[in-house]
């Protein structure tokens, strides 16, 4: 499963990464899965990817550690939202 | 009903003048200007940088307002939010509602800010002197954005 | 905090400015504005004339202020109330609140404006082409009104 | 006892009068009882000076018919207040 991910924020900045094209193993069905894959790349990656640092966007729209992942989408991983 | 995220700064009159314009019923102008301030939780901030995700960050404006249209009698919105570094004094956001009643304009006004202070992304990191840092959600915002759960039905 | 009754009309960008200017603590402005319609229970309004009663027109103005700065954390209070004749269109009222944050800003401007509605001694006659009429007090101002007698405690 | 009486709005177009000095009767306590007294200057006067349409202040605080009268007072009577 092939997907687009973006990074912003914290995120973005400790892992000086915005985006990247990745092929997920196939196990990996909702963002919490997602998490723990990416957390595998290294102690950076592993103390920011924990569910209670960052939130997500799957499609450009909010959501969560359960939400599914098809392939294709635009999943973005960001700190806690802090605009306005 | 327009959203607009941009660098460049913005003059509330005007944005309120073409609010107006053309539309007689309207009785009450609500706005909301947020602003950088000069201190946080004791520290002198020197600036902030303000982020976004480009095409959901206007997405979930429209829907914003779009909810807002949907909850409350309006004749007008403007939401402008700005990104970028910006420095105390600046102004960072602005929520405008044009409406022929000022309960509904006094309402969507707030429902607006509320919630985009919670689903739009956008995030502030702070430089003080002892370094910068990105803000995590207020757990204030949360609880005024919850407050909306089961408000403000359609007059 | 200030409170001026006058014939002239205003601008809302000198005023927020004038609220803002030198406070750096400022990070929300909220401001109401309200303005005349073009129509009334489908009768369409030609002009209204504004009578108020000079001494304590003022004087109820500074007391719904001095509340509100009771009652909320306020960095600054504007409030201008036109008197004379106006037309569709025309600026009638502003309200237009500074402070740290948000909630104290929205909650005292709305409760400046829901009591002056309903204990500042003003009164609007409206011209229409069937004649002119002295508005009563609107019972939704009234119930509005109401709503703060156990809301707002200061924080 | 002598009062300041001020006209607002409806009653000051109405009966074509925006104040006077007025030398109440002994018995006057009240607003409500001023305007009993005021009602008996005749029809125009009867028809304003009702409880359901007007308001009062008294030395420029919001009053009701029940609000007590002293000599010196200022007395404004008008019709509900409808500015903002």
């Amino acid at each position: 499963m092939k997907i687009k991910l973006l990074y912003f924020g914290r995120p973005r900045e400790n892992l000086r990464l915005s985006q990247e094209n990745a092929e997920l193993p196939l196990n990996t069905a909702t963002v919490a899965d997602l998490l723990g894959w990416l957390r595998r790349r290294g102690p950076d990656w592993a103390a920011e990817m924990t569910e209670n640092r960052v939130r997500c966007a799957i499609n450009q729209e909010l959501g969560t550690p359960a939400s599914p992942l098809r392939d294709g989408d635009e999943v973005a991983i960001f700190s806690p939202i802090s605009g306005g | 009903m327009s959203a607009s995220i941009q660098t460049a700064d913005f003059d509330l009159a005007t944005e309120l003048a073409s609010l107006r314009s053309g539309r007689a019923q309207v009785g009450a102008l609500v706005s909301f200007v947020g602003l950088v301030r000069d201190f946080s939780d004791a520290e002198k901030i020197e600036s902030i940088y303000l982020e976004h995700y480009p095409g959901m960050s206007e997405r979930a404006l429209e829907q914003i307002i779009d909810e807002a249209s949907r909850r409350w009698k309006l004749l007008g919105v403007r939401v402008i939010h700005r990104v970028g570094e910006l420095h105390p004094h600046d102004q960072i956001v602005l929520v405008a509602t044009a409406s022929s009643h000022r309960a509904d304009a006094f309402a969507a006004c707030e429902f607006i800010i509320d919630y985009l202070k919670t689903s739009a992304p956008f995030w502030k990191r702070e430089q003080t002197a002892q370094g910068a840092k990105w803000l995590d959600t207020k757990e204030s915002d949360l609880q005024r954005s919850a407050r909306w759960n089961h408000q403000g039905a359609k007059k």
